[in-house]
């Protein structure tokens, strides 16, 4: 029981400390991908800057507006930090280093972070916006949609390994990584656009779309629930980046170093090209947005799972 | 559910409101939106939210005084708002000016139109989602740009440079390899947005097709500027009307074809490489002589009216100046661009998603500044 | 409803021992805080906004002093920019945006426009005539017309100065 | 076309016309500026942009000066209509250019001149319930300080 709580304390302060820092390095990366230098005051090169934008969001006042709807509007940021919170129970990040290897990984975290979108949804019909609300729908509609293609790219990962659980997927790997395979090369690029779309990222980032929708879901949100959501999203990206480690690059599996540094940089690595295309690529419209998940991600998940199918039969 | 339910279930329409204070409105602009869902139904736009009674004011300022107001017209082409004001007041003085003023005006005006049209394509990306990458590239170039005018006339933004007949200084001496040297790093970054932004596919999906102007409703609205080429008008004043010395210079005036989004952001990127040529050749045929103003600041002409049109980057910038004999001109009026290019909107957006008609606004670049005068 | 009198907290902890020492501490790291890491809303009105955005651009970058990042919706950030001309028509949209911030919150009036009206003080009838006009307290303002982006740099480390020697920890 | 040779042209149409001696703007009654225009736009003078409407209040009248300007042709003129002091309306343009729509509304708002059946005649700059019409001479504000002259 008391090796649970540790597990527990343990990753929970790995949690606060990858948000902290993926905070801080996205505004890093994103300065020297625009050719300027990004925090650089705040401590050597910015490295408090995470730490003193908690402590003037801890120190805001936090508005409720009037009429919004009261119990949902203060649910709405648990919803959208608890799921991946609890996500991380079935990451594998060394041989024994895993919270709890259930036997059905990958289906509990698809499940516990689709949960989100109902907190983004509640944000935005809570805060009795216009842009909040036309904001919770927009993400309602996309992380439905984009859900279908990422758990079909992982199926045709798990058909290989035979096994839900995490570990095994991992050590099916330890010869050689999935990506090798074609059909893996091709569920990995569906999973990464689907991730994004799931996470809200990037050329998927409608739901909060800065330019449309003032600021989208959280548009009415301050202080300390606005940090929730920050928070809640930079959870997100990491747990994405784990799955995505974990079903394609290999895990923990590495030659010299430890399995635990292994995942950890090919899982920043994941990060670090998410926060490429971020910064680089423009916006995707709605219906647009629809129109590819439903007639070109979704087509292709079928067909790489019928050839997975026919490949391993064969 | 029975059937007499569902006949009241029905999608109302909301009202919002892109108001002053909003990411994309390029300023204080307001747009009053009924949707349908994502769909817009109906827009009105309401303006005057930076109304400065710029021609109230002009009634009690000399010629000269009144100088500084037009670099705040449009603040981000300051030059050419400088330049067609005092060559209308020139007109009415029917004032000759210096061949090497009329050099340095045409170099100062194209800088500043290439200036003003990188702001407009960094906000038309921005405006599409590209959050603010491709907006500080084009404004580090500006700030080469903007380095040059800091030389030749001290500031950054509101340059006061050109004076009734003339211009203020002569351009400093080191300046035309300056201006070289920008050329040819220009003419690398322009080629650079040919290849990262105009054919990127999500950059064509969100602005192909959208907003299409048609060639008579454009000439119809009076729009003008690269808002009216990309329609497939071949009208530029500096070809069509000539002044000051564009019909010495040879440069292309870009068309566009259909008229939509992408090509109005295309027509600007084109008309960056032509100043960029306009600028080569009228630096490599300066003349020598002064081009500073020898007469007094105080002009009385005499009684008349006089309307005179320049190119601007957004558009035909006219001033309609009427002089009753005294020091202040009697009445100024002045004709900005912005104006009615930003009439268009309500009419290219009906049936159109929210997400277009911040595309559609970013590329008509309209400007607050001048809109409300 | 009846409004019990409120003990400020500071008086309670002081009476620990060593309460006073926690007290300064945590007063100095809020203050901290709140200074390096103050985010201004995108509000510009007219020429110095221009020079806002020139700001926060590459070459004069405003986010090495933690304020790079601008917010749309008010409830998000601390420092109104008050960047152009404020014109009649505009004066109660400014003041609502000034009610929805969130408490601790600054106000720029960056340019003479914002100031005092500017060149537009005489013969203009729908430009009101400077912030404090409208009822808005300024903490910084900023002269120039429209000032340079060092102007506004500098400014903006004599807001964080100002919150830095703060009197009341709890503004 | 120079401006003389374009009032010729209307001038055997609409014996009414006149033109102002030192600026060769064509002067017309406004009853008949709806008849002229459409004869302008369709005609083979081809006049496609209203470029801009300016209002000028003299001491006995407020005058109209409507820019007129051809792409095809290359060529442009100026209309110019007296309206007297008292009925301060005429028939709106906004049906044959739409570019007219807001212009006529800027100078209905800073004027006061009214324009008949315009789509909708509201102001465009000032706040909607402003009192009095600006850019009038007469027009006097509490609040503006008047710049001492040299």
């Amino acid at each position: 029981m008391l090796m649970m709580l540790i597990a527990g304390i343990a990753v929970l302060a790995f949690i606060s400390a990858s948000a902290m820092f993926l905070i801080w390095w996205e505004r890093k990366v994103s300065a020297h991908i625009q050719s300027r230098f990004g925090p650089m005051r705040v401590g050597w090169h910015g490295v408090l800057q995470p730490i003193a934008d908690a402590v003037k969001l801890l120190l805001k006042e936090d508005i409720r507006p009037a009429e919004a709807d009261k119990l949902v509007w203060w649910l709405a940021p648990f919803f959208a930090v608890v799921p991946p919170v609890m996500a991380f129970a079935a990451i594998p990040f060394g041989k024994s280093l895993i919270p709890k290897d259930l036997n059905v990984g990958i289906l509990y975290i698809m499940a516990i972070s689709s949960v989100c979108v109902i907190g983004i949804f509640m944000a935005g019909w809570g805060s009795n916006n216009k842009y909040s609300l036309l904001g919770g729908m927009r993400s309602a509609a996309q992380i439905v949609s984009y859900e279908i293609p990422m758990i079909l790219s992982m199926i045709t990962v798990v058909m290989h390994a035979n096994s839900l659980s995490m570990q095994k997927i991992v050590e099916a790997q330890s010869r050689h990584w999935n990506i090798l395979h074609p059909n893996m090369l091709l569920a990995a690029l569906v999973y990464t656009i689907a991730a994004t779309a799931e996470v809200n990222r990037a050329p998927f980032d409608i739901p909060e779309a800065e330019s449309e929708l003032v600021a989208g879901f959280h548009t009415e949100y301050s202080g300390m629930k606005f940090a929730m959501f920050f928070i809640g999203e930079y959870t997100n990206l990491f747990i994405i980046a784990a799955i995505s480690t974990t079903l394609f690059f290999g895990g923990w599996h590495g030659p010299f170093l430890p399995p635990v540094v292994w995942f950890l940089s090919k899982t920043y690595l994941c990060i670090f090209i998410w926060m490429w295309v971020r910064w680089t690529f423009p916006r995707a419209r709605v219906d647009q947005l629809m129109a590819f998940a439903w007639k070109v991600l979704t087509p292709i998940a079928f067909v790489n799972l019928a050839i997975t199918g026919w490949l391993l039969l064969k | 559910m029975n059937t007499s339910q569902t006949k009241d279930i029905c999608t109302e329409e909301f009202l919002i409101n892109m108001g002053p204070q909003h990411p994309s409105t390029h300023g204080v602009l307001s747009l009053e939106l009924k949707l349908d869902g994502e769909m817009i139904r109906d827009c009105t736009a309401h303006i005057g939210y930076l109304h400065r009674s710029m021609e109230k004011l002009a009634e009690n300022r000399t010629y000269t005084q009144f100088i500084p107001y037009t670099d705040r017209l449009d603040y981000v082409a300051s030059m050419n708002n400088n330049m067609g004001y005092v060559m209308a007041v020139e007109k009415l003085l029917n004032l000759e000016i210096s061949d090497r003023a009329k050099y340095i005006r045409v170099i100062a005006a194209e800088l500043n139109r290439i200036a003003s049209h990188l702001i407009a394509i960094g906000t038309f990306a921005q405006d599409l989602g590209a959050f603010a990458t491709p907006l500080f590239y084009c404004f580090r170039e500006r700030e080469k740009i903007i380095d040059i005018f800091d030389q030749i006339c001290g500031n950054r933004l509101t340059y006061n440079y050109m004076r009734i007949g003339g211009v203020q200084f002569d351009l400093p001496k080191g300046i035309d390899e300056k201006i070289k040297k920008f050329i040819k790093y220009m003419r690398s970054k322009v080629d650079d947005y040919d290849w990262l932004l105009t054919y990127n596919t999500i950059f064509l999906a969100r602005s192909k097709h959208i907003g299409l102007l048609p060639k008579d409703l454009a000439i119809n609205y009076s729009v003008s500027g690269p808002n009216l080429r990309a329609s497939g008008v071949k009208w530029d004043l500096r070809k069509d009307e000539p002044y000051l010395v564009y019909e010495k210079l040879e440069f292309d005036i870009p068309v566009g074809e259909n008229g939509d989004s992408w090509d109005r952001y295309k027509v600007r990127l084109e008309e960056i490489r032509q100043s960029l040529k306009i600028v080569e050749q009228a630096l490599g045929a300066l003349p020598e002589g002064d081009p500073t103003v020898k007469i007094g600041r105080i002009h009385k002409p005499s009684p008349s009216e006089i309307y005179l049109r320049t190119e601007n980057p957004r558009g035909e910038l006219g001033f309609f100046i009427i002089s009753d004999g005294s020091a202040y001109p009697y009445r100024l009026k002045i004709r900005s661009p912005s104006f009615s290019n930003l009439a268009v909107l309500p009419e290219l957006v009906k049936g159109l998603k929210i997400a277009d008609i911040v595309c559609i606004l970013g590329s008509l670049d309209i400007l607050m500044g001048e809109t409300d005068r | 409803m009846a409004v019990t009198e409120r003990i400020p907290a500071s008086k309670l902890i002081q009476r620990i021992p060593g309460g006073g020492v926690f007290l300064t501490t945590s007063e100095n790291i809020f203050k901290w805080g709140k200074a390096s890491s103050l985010w201004p809303m995108t509000f510009g009105l007219a020429c110095c906004a221009i020079e806002m955005i020139a700001t926060g651009a590459s070459r004069f970058d405003i986010d090495r002093f933690g304020a790079g990042v601008f917010r749309a919706s008010p409830r998000q950030c601390d420092v109104m920019i008050i960047a152009g001309t404020i014109c009649v028509k505009m004066n109660d949209c400014i003041q609502r945006l000034y009610a929805q911030m969130p408490e601790p919150k600054y106000v720029i009036a960056m340019g003479n426009c914002a100031i005092s009206g500017g060149i537009f003080y005489y013969d203009t009838y729908s430009v009101t005539k400077g912030t404090d006009s409208l009822g808005i307290p300024v903490d910084v303002f900023i002269p120039g017309c429209p000032p340079r982006p060092e102007n506004l740099l500098f400014g903006l480390m004599k807001l964080q100065e100002k919150i830095r020697n703060e009197k009341d920890a709890d503004k | 076309m120079r401006t003389n040779e374009i009032f010729m042209a209307i001038k055997t149409d609409f014996p009414e016309a006149r033109q102002e001696e030192e600026t060769g703007a064509v002067i017309i009654p406004k009853e008949s500026l709806l008849k002229i225009t459409q004869y302008l736009k369709n005609h083979r003078l081809a006049f496609d942009n209203l470029h801009c409407i300016t209002a000028i209040d003299r001491a006995e009248r407020v005058e109209l000066a409507y820019t007129l300007y051809s792409i095809s042709e290359h060529h442009g003129i100026t209309l110019k209509i007296y309206l007297t002091a008292g009925e301060e309306n005429v028939a709106s343009l906004a049906e044959l250019w739409k570019s007219a729509n807001w212009l006529e509304r800027e100078v209905y708002d800073l004027f006061g001149v009214i324009f008949l059946n315009h789509p909708d005649l509201r102001r465009i700059l000032n706040p909607y319930d402003w009192k009095g019409h600006p850019l009038r001479k007469s027009y006097s504000h509490p609040e503006v300080s008047i710049k001492p002259r040299l």
